[in-house]
C-alpha cells in the first residue's frame, strides 16, 4: 500500500542570473514508490540531490528550485494529491498533519531567542488554532514523555541542550501531530555515535508506534543499515538502485553501490579501503548517459550514450545500469 | 579594478534595482560633473531673471539671486558629494582600522580601542562641530569640515564592525590564514574586511546621508561657507530670500529631489550589492559568473 | 552570579567612567579654544547698546567680569574647579544668564525635549523596524518595494525642509495645528485635559517631524538584518511547519533582528540630553539643543558643559545598561 | 631536538568557560586536567573520540595555540608553548604543527582563491626540502592526489567539498609539518570521499612520518587509521590506549556504551536497550564525582562523590573507579 | 478691510482684539524669570524696555509725537553749567511705580550709586568714569557732578534704542547682590504695563496696561495706551513671522526678509510697511559699511580703499541685499530720519564738485544717479510697486552713489605698484596674491551676508580673490574689535536719527580712544581710523552744546574727511523690514506719519501704544 509516489519527478535550480539559464539537475527523473509503516532510507555522495529530492517531496519548492517534470502523489486518508499541485493552504493544512520534515542542520531548527516551550506552542497552534494553554501543556508533556525527553527541555532555550537533544526536540517538534510521512534529512550528522543512537532509536520507535513511513536521508550507510528497511541509492540527481536493505548490503549491484559498500571500513578490520576513483560530477552539466559512467571501471560505449532506466531486476530490487537490466542480469 | 568593474558589470546585468541605481547615479555624477563646463560661475548671481520657474531654458528655474538653479546645482551636488563621500571615507578608514583591530586582537588593544572608541560615541557632535567651527577659523573648506564630520562619524559603525569581526575571528578560515603564516594585516584586510563589507556598505550611506545633513544643518544655522555652493548653502540661501513661503519651490525641490534620487539610489545599490556579496546569495551568483567567463 | 560576572559588571562600569572623564574631558576643552569667550560677549552686548564712550571702562568692565565669572587662574586650576563642582553635583552658575545654576536652566529645559524626543525616538524606532521588518521579510512583495522607495525617499530629505514643509502644510493651509510652542500661552501647568491636549496639539507636528526623519535609518537597518535572519533555517523550519507569517515575523525574524537595534536605541535615548535644536528652532519648542546653543554662541562654559555633562552621562548610562541587560533580550550572550 | 624528548607533551591541562547569562552563571572545564604524550621517534595516528561537547575541540584549540589554556602546560618539543612570542617563532612553531578543520567549506574564505592559501603558505615557511614555491606547492599537491591545474583560479566553491579537504590538507604539508591536527576533517562527507582523506593520512604517517592528532565521531574510520585512541567524556580523558586494545574490548562504561552504539554497515545489531542521553549539557559539567555517573549502567556509590583516577589497565589507561585503586578487575570483562 | 474670522483668546482671559502681539527679535530667552536689566547681559528686548522701565530722555530716530525729543522722566532737557562739569536734571512729579511708590530723586541718585559700585553692570563703568558726585537738591531735581568737562553726559540717560533706566530704590535698596537679584517678585514697573505672565521658557511676555497708566510719563503725555495687553513673542525663523502674522498671530514683525516683506504684501492685504509702497523698509539711523582695517596692509593705503569702492556696483548690491529696497548713501551717515535735511542736502553740490586725480585726469566718482538705477532695475521686478518720482526715490532710496568704475579703481592700483597676474588675478605690489575675507554675520544679520557675498563678487569679477567668510557675531564683533580682520561687514557709524549730533559716535573716532589692531578698540572705531583735523573736529563739537547748530557744519567736515579717505565704504541704512499688520490694530507709524519707530526691540516703540487704535471692536 504506497502513501507516496513519486513519478519522473525533474526538479532543477534554476537561475536567470546575466542573462544565461542555468540548471542544476539537482532531481533528475527520480521514481519512488514510499509504503505505509516502512523505513525507507535514501544514501548518495554529497551534493547528490538528497536534500533537494526530499524538498520537493514535502512541497517545499521555492525559486530557484523549481520543478521542471514529474508528480508527487501523496495518497492519506483516501485522499489523493500531487503536491506539486496543490495550493498553499492546503499544503499548510497537510504539513505537519499528515507530513512533516526534519531539516538537514538542525543545530539550528530552534529559534535561539525563543523558548522551546513557545516553539511548541507555536508548531502547534499553527495547526489547531483553539488549543487551550492547559491542554497544550499536557498533550506537549505527554509527547515528550512517550519520546523519553524530560520536561525540562521546555524551559530551555536551544543553547541550553546538548546537540543530541536540540535534534530530538526537533524530531518531537516534527511528530507532534503523528504525521503519516515523515522526511528527515540528515538527522544524526555531526552527532557523537552514542547520540546518534539516542536519535535514531527515538525515530525507529516513533515509526514504530504510529506506523508511519519514514524517510531518512544520509549518506552515512550504517545508519541504513540499521533501521532502514528499504534503501535507494542515489548518484548526481537519480535514484541508481533501490532494494531492501538486506540486499543492497549483501549484494549491491551497482557499480556505484558496489564501490560504496566495499569502501566502508570496519572495527576490527584494518585492512586497506580504495576510495571511488574520480570526482562527483557537476549536475549543472552532468555527464550525458550514465551519469556514473566517467568513473566507472565497467563503463561501456553505450553507458555515455543513452541513459539507464532504474527497472526491475528482482522482486523489491531496480537498478539502472546497463549491465543489470534484466536482460543483463547475469552480468556482474 | 577589473574586478570591481566585473562586479558592476555583474550587478547591472543581473538586478533591475542596481540597473536602477547606477543609472541614477551616474545621472547625479554626470550632473555633477557638469560643473566643469558650466557657462556659471557659481559666485556669480544676478545674471539670470530672478525667480522664473523651470523652464526650457531654466530646466530647474531661476533663484532669488539670479543664478540658473540647473547650473548652480551642478556645483552645490559636487561639492555636498565630495564633501559626503570624503568625510564617509575618511571615517569609514578610521571604523574599519578600529573596527578590525579591536575585533581581532581583543584583550587589552582592544579594551583599551573600545574605551576611545565610546568616548566619540558619547560626545555630543553638533554643539562640538559648532565649537571646532569657531577655533578652525580660516573659513572651512570642504576638506577640513569633511575631516572634522569624520573625526565624529566612526564611532558608532566601528563597533558594529567590531562586533562582527569578534566571531569572524573565529571562524575556521581565519585559522587557515594564520596557520598559513599570512601577517595579521592581511588577514585583517584580505579576509575580514570583505565580510564585513554590507555592514560597511550600508553605514556608508547612513553616514554619507548623516554627513550631508550635518552640512545641512551647519548652513542653515548660518554656520558654514555660505560662499561653497553645497546643498546646505542652497538652502540657507534659499532660507535667507524666503523661498520655501514666497512661491519659489523650485530653489529648495530642486537639491532635495536630488539628494532624495541619489539616496534612494545608494539605498537600492546596497541593497543589491549586499545581495551579491552575501555568502549565501553570493555563491549562487558567483558560479554563474565564473561558469558563464569560463565558457 | 558568578564572580566573573561581578567582575565584568565592574570591569564594564569601569570602563563606561573613564568614558564619561574622557568624554567630559574633550568637552572641556573645546570651548575653551574657541574665539567665543563669556566676557567679550557680555563686552560686545553692552556696546551694541551704545553703553561706553571710553575704551577704560570697557577694560574696567571686563576686569571685573572675568572675576565675577571665576574665569580667573589657569586652565589646569579651572579644570580642577569644574571637577570639584561637579562631584558635588554643581554645575556652577551660568555665564550667559550670570548667575543662575546651570542645573536650574537645564531643570526648565530637559523635561519638554526629554519626552518630546523620548517619546518620538520610541515611536520611530518601533515603526521603523516594523516596517523594516515587513520590508525585510517579505522582500518579494511589489509593496515592499514601494515601502523601501517611500522611507528611502523620506530619509534624505534635510529635517528643517521636512519640519518646515509639515508646519506650512498643517499649520498654514489647514490650520489645524498651532505654529510652534510647547503649550498655548497662558495656560497654568495642571493635571486637566485642557492642558495635557494643549501639550499634545503642540508637540504633534515637532513629533511627526521627528519620528518622519527618524524612520529612515532603523528602516534601512532593520530591513538588512531581517534580510539576513529570513534566510536562517529555524525560520524556514518554522514556516515548514505552517507557523503563521505574522508569528514568524514577529517572534522569530523581528525578535531577533532586533537585538542590535536596542543597542542604537539606548544610544538614540542617550542623546536626548543633546536636544533638538533645528526642532526647537522650527517649532519654537522649548528644549536643550537651543539652551546650548545659544550658550556656545555667548561662550557660556558652564552651560555647555552643563548640557554635555547630562549628554555624555546620559548616552554612556545608557549604553552601559543596555550592555548589562543584554542577556534579559538575548540569552545567548555570555560576558567575556 | 634530543631523542627521549616527547613532540608533544601535555600537563594537566585545564580550560575553563563560564557560560550562562545573567543569573544562571557556571564555569564549566570544557578540558580539565588532560595529560598526553605524543612521542618523536615514531609518528603515530592519535584518535580523539567521544561525546559531542567533551572538549576534543578545546583541546585541539590549545595545542594548536588558538585557545590559551587556564591551567597546565603544553610543552612541544620540550618548549613551552605560551613562551611563543616573536613572529619568527610562531612561524617555525606553525611550521611544524598545522591544523585541518573539519568543514572544508568553512576552512577557506569563499572570497579568496584557494591557490592565494597555498603561495601564501609556502612563501611564509622556507622549505626544508628544495625547491622553488611551485614545485613545493605541486608536490605537496601531488601527494594528496591533486595538481595545480586542477586548483588555479579557483574559488572554494567551485571544488567538491572531497577536493577542498584535500586542498585543506596539501596546504598544511607544504608547510611540511612534524604534527597534523586534525579536527573531525571527514564528518562533512560522505563514506568514499572520507576514505581518499583517511587513506591520505595514513599515507602521510607511513611515508612522511608526520604524526596526526586525528579528532573524529567516525570510530569505524579512527580504528582503520589510527594508533592510539583517546575517549573523552565531559573535559576528561576517561580512557586512552591502542586502538585495538580500546574498540575491541572498551573497559570504560562510556567507551563501551561508545562501542556499542557504533552503527556497522552490514550487522543487524539492533539496540536493545534504551539510552539515557544528557540534557542540559552545563548540568552534567557541573557534577561531582565522575561526569558520566548518572548514566551508567554499572555506577557504584563513590562514582557520585568522588572523581575517579586515571589508571594502567591491561595497556591502557582507564578513569573509572571500576578500574581504580577500589574495584580493580572486578567487573572487568 | 476683511473682517476677523475669530477672536479668539491670546491666553485665558486676554482677548486678542485687545493685544498688540510684537516680536521679541532675541528669540528664546534662556533665563526668562530674569528682569534684572541692568545686570551684565541683561534681557531687553521682551517689553521690558519699552513697557516697563523708564528714564530720563528719549530721542527718536524719526519726527516723535511731538518732536524727536521727549522728556519722559525728566520734566525738561538737561541743563549743563557753563564748563559742562555739572549737570542738573529736573524730574517729573506724579509719576509712580506700579506698586504705589511714587518715583522720585532718590531713585536716581540710587540708580547711579549702585550702577557705580557695580562697574560689570551696565553703564556702571561709564558711570564711575564720568560721574564724581550726584545728589538731589530736591525731590525732583538731581545733580551730576563731573569729573571732567562732558557736554554729551546726557546720552547716558538718553534712549536711541536703549539707555540707562532707572531703579526703584523701594525694591532694589534691600538687595543684597544687585548681580544676582532677578528684579522679578515683584516687577516694579514705572512703564504703563506690568509683567502679567512669561513662558517660563522664554517664548513670550505678557504685559498688562496699568490701572494708573496715568502716573506714568506715557500716560501722563500722549494718553491711554491703547490695547489692555501686549505679547511679545519669538515666532521663530523668519519664514515663520510671515505665516504668523498672515495667520494675524503677530501684529508687529520686527525685521522680515525683503522677500518676506514682499510676500506678506501679497498674501496679507492688512500688513503694511514703513513705506507705503516700495522700499516698505524703516531705515534705522544705523549705517552698515564695509569695515577696512586702515591698518592692515595693502588696505593701509587710501588708493586701495578707493579702488575697492570704486570697485562696487551698488546697484547689484543693493538688489541682492534688498531686492532694490536698500536706502543709499554714499557717505558716512546714515540717511534717515532728518539727517537727509541736515546733511545729505548740505553736501550734495560738493559731492558732485569731488574728484580723485587719475593718471592725471581728474575723475569725479559720485554718481548722483545711483538710487535712480536701482529703482529702474528694481522697477524690473516689482513693476509699479517702484516709485517713479524722484524726490520720493531720493528720500527713501537715498542719493547716490559712488560709481562702478573698475577702469578707475585699476588705474589706482597699478599706480601703487598692483600688477596682475596672467589669469588677470590682481597680485600686492610685493608680488603676492591679494586675497580678501569679507567677515559677515551670517547667522543672525543674514543681510550682512547678502551683502558680502555680492561684494565678493564684485570683488572677485574684478581680480581680487575674494570671499565671504561667514562667522557669528560675537565672534565677529570680537575680531573686529582686536581688529583680527581685513573686511568686515558691519556698522560703526549711529546716529540719534531725530538729532543731528554725531558726537555720540565720532567720540571715539579720535585718536585719543584710538587702540591699534590686537587691542580692543571701542567697538565705534573698528577701522583703526586716525586723522588730526578729524581730532579738532570732534574736540570741536565737544566744546559745544549738544544742540548747537554750529555742530552740523562741523558734521559736515566730518563727511569730507571721510570721502576723502574711505577709511569704511558707506553702504546703506540698516532698512528693516517691520510690518505691521492692521487686522486687529491700525494707525502703526509709517513714512507718512512718522512719530516713532516701528522696529519691535527699540525701548521708543513705546510710543506707538498710545497712538495706535483698535480696528474692530468685538
Ligand atoms: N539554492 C540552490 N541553488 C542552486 N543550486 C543549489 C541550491 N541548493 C543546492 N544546489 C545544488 O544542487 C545540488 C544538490 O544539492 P542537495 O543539497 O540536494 O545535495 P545533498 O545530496 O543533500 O548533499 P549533502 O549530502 O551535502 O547534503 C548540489 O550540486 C548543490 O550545489
Ligand atoms: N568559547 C567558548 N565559550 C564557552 N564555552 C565553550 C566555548 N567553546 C567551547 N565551549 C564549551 O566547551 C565544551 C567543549 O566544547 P568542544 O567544542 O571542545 O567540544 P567537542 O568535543 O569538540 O564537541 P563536538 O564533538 O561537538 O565538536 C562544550 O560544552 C562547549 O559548549
Ligand atoms: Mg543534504
Ligand atoms: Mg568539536
Amino acid at each position: 500500500m504506497s502513501v507516496l509516489r513519486i513519478q519522473n519527478l525533474q526538479a532543477y535550480y534554476q537561475s536567470t542570473l546575466y542573462g544565461v539559464t542555468r540548471n542544476v539537475k539537482a532531481v533528475d527523473g527520480v521514481s519512488l514508490d514510499l509504503r505505509a509503516n516502512e523505513i525507507y532510507g535514501i544514501a548518495g555522495e554529497s551534493s547528490c540531490g538528497k536534500t533537494s529530492l526530499i524538498k520537493v517531496v514535502f512541497g517545499a519548492i521555492k525559486p530557484p528550485l523549481t520543478i521542471i517534470g514529474g508528480r508527487v502523489l501523496y495518497q492519506i486518508n483516501d485522499r489523493d494529491f500531487d503536491i506539486t499541485q496543490t495550493n498553499d493552504e492546503t499544503l499548510r493544512q497537510m504539513r505537519w498533519k499528515q507530513v512533516s520534515y526534519i531539516l538537514q542542520g538542525s543545530m539550528s531548527l530552534l529559534n535561539p531567542v525563543r523558548r522551546v516551550r513557545k516553539t511548541f506552542w507555536d508548531f502547534t497552534k499553527a495547526h489547531e488554532p483553539v488549543i487551550e494553554p492547559e491542554k497544550f501543556e499536557a498533550t506537549t508533556r505527554e509527547h515528550l514523555n512517550r519520546l523519553g525527553l524530560p520536561a525540562e527541555v521546555l524551559d530551555s532555550y536551544p543553547h541550553q541542550l546538548s546537540g543530541g537533544m536540540k535534534q530530538r526536540v526537533a524530531i518531537a517538534l516534527a511528530t507532534i501531530f503523528q504525521p503519516k510521512v515523515i522526511l528527515a534529512d540528515e538527522p544524526t550528522t555531526a552527532l557523537d555515535v552514542v547520540v546518534q543512537r539516542g536519535v535514531l532509536q527515538l525515530l525507529r520507535r516513533i515509526q514504530q508506534e504510529t506506523k508511519n513511513t519514514l524517510v531518512i536521508v544520509t549518506h552515512d550507510m550504517g545508519i541504513h543499515a540499521n533501521i532502514a528497511d528499504r534503501v535507494g541509492i542515489m548518484y548526481a540527481g537519480r535514484i541508481v538502485e533501490e532494494g531492501t536493505v538486506k540486499h543492497i548490503f549483501s549484494e549491491p549491484r551497482h557499480p556505484y553501490t558496489k564501490h560504496l559498500i566495499q569502501s566502508l571500513p570496519k572495527i576490527g578490520d584494518k585492512s586497506k579501503r580504495q576510495s571511488i576513483p574520480g570526482a562527483p560530477p557537476n549536475l549543472a552539466d552532468p555527464p550525458a548517459g550514465c551519469r556514473f559512467h566517467p568513473r566507472c571501471p565497467y563503463a561501456k560505449p553505450i553507458c555515455s550514450v543513452q541513459t539507464p532506466e532504474l527497472s526491475p531486476i528482482q522482486d523489491e530490487r531496480r537498478v539502472a545500469c546497463f549491465l543489470l537490466t534484466k536482460e543483463n542480469a547475469h552480468v556482474s | 579594478m577589473r574586478g570591481f568593474l566585473r562586479v558592476v558589470a555583474d550587478l547591472y546585468r543581473s538586478d533591475p534595482r542596481c540597473r536602477f541605481a547606477f543609472t541614477a547615479i551616474s545621472i547625479v555624477i554626470m550632473f555633477a560633473l557638469m560643473s566643469f563646463v558650466s557657462p556659471q560661475d557659481p559666485g556669480s548671481s544676478y545674471y539670470a531673471p530672478p525667480n522664473q520657474p523651470p523652464s526650457v531654458a531654466h530646466p530647474f528655474g531661476t533663484n532669488s539671486r539670479g543664478q540658473d538653479m540647473f547650473w548652480f546645482l551642478t556645483f552645490a551636488v559636487r561639492n555636498s558629494l565630495v564633501f559626503g563621500v570624503i568625510t564617509a571615507i575618511l571615517s569609514r578608514i578610521i571604523a574599519i582600522s578600529i573596527g578590525l583591530i579591536a575585533g581581532y586582537k581583543g584583550g587589552i588593544i582592544d579594551r583599551i580601542m573600545m574605551v576611545i572608541n565610546d568616548s566619540f560615541v558619547v560626545l555630543p557632535v553638533l554643539p562640538l562641530l559648532i565649537l571646532i567651527n569657531f577655533i578652525i577659523r580660516e573659513q572651512m573648506s570642504i576638506l577640513q569640515l569633511a575631516m572634522v564630520i569624520a573625526a565624529f562619524g566612526w564611532a558608532w559603525d566601528a563597533r558594529l564592525i567590531r562586533s562582527q569581526v569578534l566571531s569572524l575571528k573565529e571562524r575556521e578560515f581565519t585559522y587557515t590564514s594564520v596557520f598559513s603564516g599570512t601577517k595579521t594585516s592581511s588577514i585583517l584586510i584580505s579576509e575580514h574586511l570583505p565580510f564585513v563589507m554590507p555592514i560597511v556598505l550600508s553605514t556608508t550611506i547612513n553616514n554619507l546621508l548623516w554627513a550631508i545633513g550635518m552640512e545641512v544643518t551647519l548652513a542653515v544655522l548660518g554656520l558654514s561657507n555660505i560662499g561653497i555652493p553645497t546643498i546646505g548653502t542652497t538652502i540657507y540661501w534659499a532660507n535667507q530670500h524666503q523661498a520655501l513661503i514666497s512661491g519659489v519651490w523650485w530653489w529648495i525641490a530642486a537639491p532635495v529631489a536630488i539628494s532624495v534620487l541619489l539616496f534612494v539610489a545608494l539605498y537600492l545599490l546596497v541593497v543589491g550589492l549586499g545581495a551579491y556579496l552575501d555568502p549565501r546569495t553570493r555563491l549562487q551568483r558567483m558560479k554563474g559568473v565564473l561558469s558563464d567567463e569560463r565558457a | 552570579m558568578g564572580k566573573s560576572f561581578l567582575t565584568y559588571v565592574i570591569q564594564r562600569i569601569a570602563q563606561c567612567l573613564l568614558v564619561v572623564i574622557i568624554g567630559i574631558t574633550i568637552t572641556f576643552l573645546i570651548p575653551r579654544f574657541s574665539p567665543t569667550d563669556p566676557v567679550e560677549a557680555v563686552v560686545n552686548r553692552a556696546m551694541m547698546m551704545g553703553q561706553f564712550s571710553h575704551p577704560d571702562a570697557v577694560e574696567m568692565m571686563k576686569d571685573a567680569l572675568t572675576k565675577l565669572y571665576g574665569l580667573d587662574g589657569t586652565l589646569g586650576q579651572q579644570y580642577v574647579r569644574f571637577w570639584r563642582g561637579l562631584l558635588s553635583g554643581d554645575l556652577g552658575p551660568s555665564l550667559s544668564s550670570f548667575p543662575k545654576p546651570v542645573m536650574s536652566l537645564i531643570r526648565g529645559s530637559l523635561p519638554w525635549t526629554g519626552a518630546l524626543l523620548l517619546t518620538t525616538a520610541i515611536i520611530a524606532w518601533v515603526t521603523g523596524n516594523m516596517l523594516g521588518a515587513l520590508a525585510g521579510y517579505y522582500a518579494d512583495k511589489r509593496w515592499s518595494h514601494v515601502l523601501s522607495i517611500i522611507a528611502m525617499s523620506l530619509h534624505p530629505i534635510p529635517y528643517y525642509i521636512m519640519a518646515f514643509v509639515l508646519l506650512v502644510l498643517l499649520a498654514y493651509v489647514i490650520p489645524v495645528f498651532p505654529l510652534g510652542g510647547a503649550v498655548a500661552i497662558g495656560l497654568k501647568p495642571g493635571f486637566n485635559w485642557i492642558y495635557i491636549s494643549s501639550i499634545l496639539r503642540h508637540a504633534f507636528l515637532p513629533a511627526l517631524s521627528l519620528v518622519l526623519v527618524g524612520i529612515g535609518g532603523w528602516f534601512v537597518g532593520m530591513r538588512a538584518l531581517v534580510t539576513n535572519i529570513v534566510s536562517e533555517d529555524y525560520v524556514t523550519y518554522a514556516e515548514y511547519a505552517g507557523v503563521p507569517n505574522r508569528t514568524i515575523m514577529y517572534q522569530y525574524v523581528m525578535k531577533n533582528a532586533l537585538l542590535p537595534q536596542i543597542t542604537g536605541l539606548a544610544m538614540q535615548l542617550g542623546l536626548i540630553f543633546n536636544g533638538a535644536l533645528i526642532t526647537e528652532y522650527v517649532f519654537n519648542y522649548p528644549g536643550l539643543g537651543y539652551l546650548a546653543y545659544s550658550a556656545i554662541f555667548a561662550g557660556d562654559y558652564s552651560l555647555i558643559m552643563g548640557v554635555a555633562v547630562f549628554s555624555i552621562i546620559g548616552v554612556s548610562l545608557a549604553v552601559l545598561l543596555v550592555d548589562l541587560a543584554y542577556p534579559l533580550f538575548d540569552p545567548r550572550v555570555k560576558h567575556q | 631536538m634530543s631523542r627521549n624528548q616527547p613532540l608533544l607533551d601535555i600537563h594537566n591541562i585545564t580550560k575553563l568557560y563560564s557560560v550562562g547569562g545573567w543569573l544562571s552563571r557556571n564555569k564549566i572545564a570544557a578540558v580539565a586536567d588532560v595529560s598526553l604524550s605524543m612521542l618523536a621517534e615514531e609518528p603515530e595516528i592519535l584518535t580523539l573520540a567521544g561525546e559531542s561537547g567533551s572538549g576534543k575541540t578545546t583541546l585541539a584549540r590549545m595545542v594548536l595555540r588558538l585557545v590559551e589554556p587556564t591551567l597546565g602546560r603544553i610543552l612541544y618539543k620540550g618548549r613551552d608553548i605560551t613562551s611563543i612570542r616573536t613572529r619568527k617563532e610562531q612561524i617555525e612553531f606553525m611550521q611544524d604543527i598545522q591544523p585541518i578543520f573539519q568543514n572544508p567549506f568553512e576552512a577557506f574564505n569563499p572570497l579568496k582563491k584557494l591557490e592565494s592559501y597555498l603561495f601564501e603558505t609556502a612563501k611564509n615557511y622556507d622549505s626544508r626540502e628544495n625547491g622553488s614555491i611551485e614545485d613545493r606547492i605541486e608536490s605537496a599537491l601531488n601527494l594528496v592526489g591533486l595538481s595545480m591545474r586542477e586548483i588555479r583560479g579557483r574559488y572554494p566553491h567551485e571544488l567538491s567539498g572531497g577536493q577542498l579537504q584535500r586542498v585543506s590538507v596539501a596546504r598544511a604539508l607544504i608547510a611540511s609539518p612534524s604534527l597534523l591536527v586534525a579536527d573531525e576533517p571527514v564528518s562533512m562527507i560522505d563514506a568514499s570521499l572520507r576514505m581518499s582523506i583517511v587513506n591520505l593520512f595514513k599515507d602521510l604517517k607511513d611515508r612522511h612520518n608526520v604524526s596526526i592528532i586525528y579528532i573524529t565521531h567516525d570510530l569505524a574510520t579512527a580504528y582503520y587509521i589510527s594508533d592510539r585512541i583517546a575517549i573523552m567524556q565531559r573535559g576528561h580523558i576517561v580512557e586512552i590506549g591502542p586502538v585495538k586494545k580500546v574498540l575491541a574490548e572498551p573497559f570504560h562504561p562510556y567507551t563501551r556504551l561508545l562501542r556499542e552504539s557504533i552503527l556497522e554497515p552490514n550487522s543487524e545489531t539492533a539496540w536493545d536497550e534504551e539510552i539515557t542521553l544528557s540534557t542540559i549539557e552545563t548540568k552534567e559539567f557541573a557534577r561531582q564525582g565522575c561526569k558520566f555517573a548518572n548514566r551508567c549502567d554499572s555506577r557504584l556509590p563513590i562514582c557520585e562523590e568522588t572523581e575517579p583516577p586515571l589508571s594502567f589497565v591491561d595497556g591502557r589507561e582507564v578513569k573509572c573507579w571500576l578500574y581504580g585503586v577500589q574495584g580493580k578487575h572486578d567487573t572487568a570483562s | 478691510a476683511s473682517e476677523p474670522v475669530t477672536d479668539l483668546d491670546v491666553a485665558p482671559g486676554v482677548p486678542r482684539h485687545e493685544t498688540l502681539i510684537l516680536e521679541n527679535p532675541e528669540g528664546r530667552i534662556a533665563d526668562p524669570g530674569r528682569f534684572n536689566r541692568w545686570a551684565p547681559g541683561g534681557g531687553d528686548s521682551t517689553g521690558l524696555q519699552q513697557l516697563a522701565l523708564d528714564t530720563l530722555w528719549y530721542i527718536d530716530p524719526d519726527a516723535g509725537i511731538d518732536g524727536p525729543w521727549n522728556n519722559s522722566l525728566a520734566e525738561a532737557p538737561p541743563v549743563y553749567n557753563e564748563d559742562y562739569t555739572q549737570m542738573t536734571a529736573k524730574l517729573r512729579e506724579g509719576i509712580y511705580w506700579s506698586d504705589g511708590v511714587e518715583f522720585t530723586a532718590d531713585d536716581v541718585l540710587f540708580t547711579v550709586e549702585t550702577l557705580m559700585a557695580n562697574p560689570t553692570m551696565e553703564f556702571g563703568a561709564q558711570l564711575q568714569l564720568n560721574v564724581e558726585k550726584v545728589y538731589k537738591t530736591d525731590d525732583y531735581t538731581v545733580v551730576f557732578d563731573l569729573k571732567q568737562p562732558n557736554s554729551r553726559f546726557h546720552a547716558i540717560f538718553t534712549v536711541r534704542w536703549s539707555a540707562c533706566f532707572i531703579m526703584p530704590k523701594h525694591i532694589w535698596e534691600t538687595v543684597e547682590d544687585p548681580i544676582a537679584f532677578d528684579f522679578n517678585d515683584p516687577l516694579v514697573s514705572v512703564g504703563p504695563y506690568v509683567i502679567k505672565d512669561y513662558d517660563p521658557n522664554g517664548y513670550w511676555f505678557l504685559w498688562e496696561r496699568r490701572e494708573d497708566w496715568e502716573r506714568t510719563s506715557l500716560g501722563m503725555q500722549f494718553g491711554m495706551p491703547q490695547p489692555k495687553y501686549a505679547l511679545y513673542t519669538a515666532p521663530g525663523p523668519s519664514d515663520k513671522r510671515v505665516i504668523a502674522q498672515s495667520n494675524h498671530e503677530l501684529d508687529v514683525i520686527h525685521d522680515a526678509s525683503p522677500e518676506g516683506m514682499i510676500t506678506l504684501l501679497k498674501r496679507n492685504p492688512t500688513s503694511i510697511g514703513w513705506f507705503e509702497g516700495f522700499p516698505w523698509a524703516h531705515p534705522d539711523p544705523t549705517l552698515p559699511s564695509v569695515f577696512l582695517n586702515n591698518e592692515k596692509y595693502p588696505l593701509n593705503m587710501k588708493d586701495v580703499r578707493w579702488a575697492l569702492t570704486l570697485a562696487m556696483d551698488i546697484v547689484n548690491i543693493s538688489m541682492a541685499s534688498t531686492n532694490g529696497a536698500a536706502t543709499l548713501s554714499a557717505i558716512h551717515l546714515p540717511p534717515t530720519g532728518g539727517y537727509l535735511e541736515w546733511y545729505f542736502d548740505p553736501i550734495e553740490d560738493w559731492l558732485r564738485e569731488y574728484s580723485i586725480e587719475v593718471d592725471g585726469e581728474l575723475f569725479h566718482p559720485y554718481d548722483p544717479t545711483a538710487s535712480l538705477r536701482v529703482a529702474e532695475v528694481a522697477r524690473k521686478q516689482l513693476g509699479d510697486q517702484v516709485p517713479t518720482d524722484v524726490t520720493e526715490i531720493k528720500k527713501s532710496l537715498g542719493y547716490g552713489w559712488w560709481k562702478h568704475d573698475p577702469d578707475v579703481a585699476e588705474k589706482l592700483l597699478l599706480r601703487n605698484g598692483f600688477t596682475r597676474d596672467r589669469r588677470g588675478k590682481w597680485l600686492l605690489p610685493n608680488g603676492d596674491p591679494w586675497k580678501i575675507s569679507i567677515l559677515c554675520d551670517a547667522q543672525a544679520r543674514p543681510l550682512m551676508a547678502r551683502i558680502a557675498t555680492m561684494i565678493a563678487e564684485q570683488w572677485t569679477k574684478f581680480g581680487i580673490d575674494a570671499q565671504a567668510e561667514a562667522s557669528e557675531l560675537s565672534i565677529i564683533d570680537t575680531r573686529v574689535r582686536y581688529g583680527d580682520y581685513e573686511v568686515s561687514i558691519g556698522w560703526c557709524i549711529e546716529t540719534w536719527g531725530g538729532h543731528p549730533d554725531l558726537f555720540w559716535f565720532l567720540e571715539s573716532w579720535h585718536s585719543d580712544y584710538y587702540r591699534p589692531s590686537g587691542e580692543p578698540a571701542v567697538n565705534k572705531n573698528p577701522m583703526r581710523f586716525r586723522n588730526e583735523e578729524l581730532d579738532g573736529i570732534i574736540e570741536a563739537i565737544k566744546a559745544r552744546d549738544f544742540d548747537d547748530p554750529e555742530c552740523i557744519g562741523l558734521g559736515i567736515e566730518y563727511l569730507k574727511i571721510c570721502v576723502e579717505n574711505m577709511p569704511i565704504i558707506p553702504i546703506m541704512a540698516y532698512n528693516v523690514f517691520s510690518v505691521c499688520d492692521e487686522y486687529y490694530w491700525e494707525g502703526f507709524p509709517t513714512a507718512k506719519n512718522p512719530y516713532t519707530n516701528p522696529v519691535a526691540n527699540w525701548a521708543n516703540t513705546k510710543y506707538m501704544f498710545p497712538m495706535i487704535r483698535p480696528k474692530q471692536q468685538k
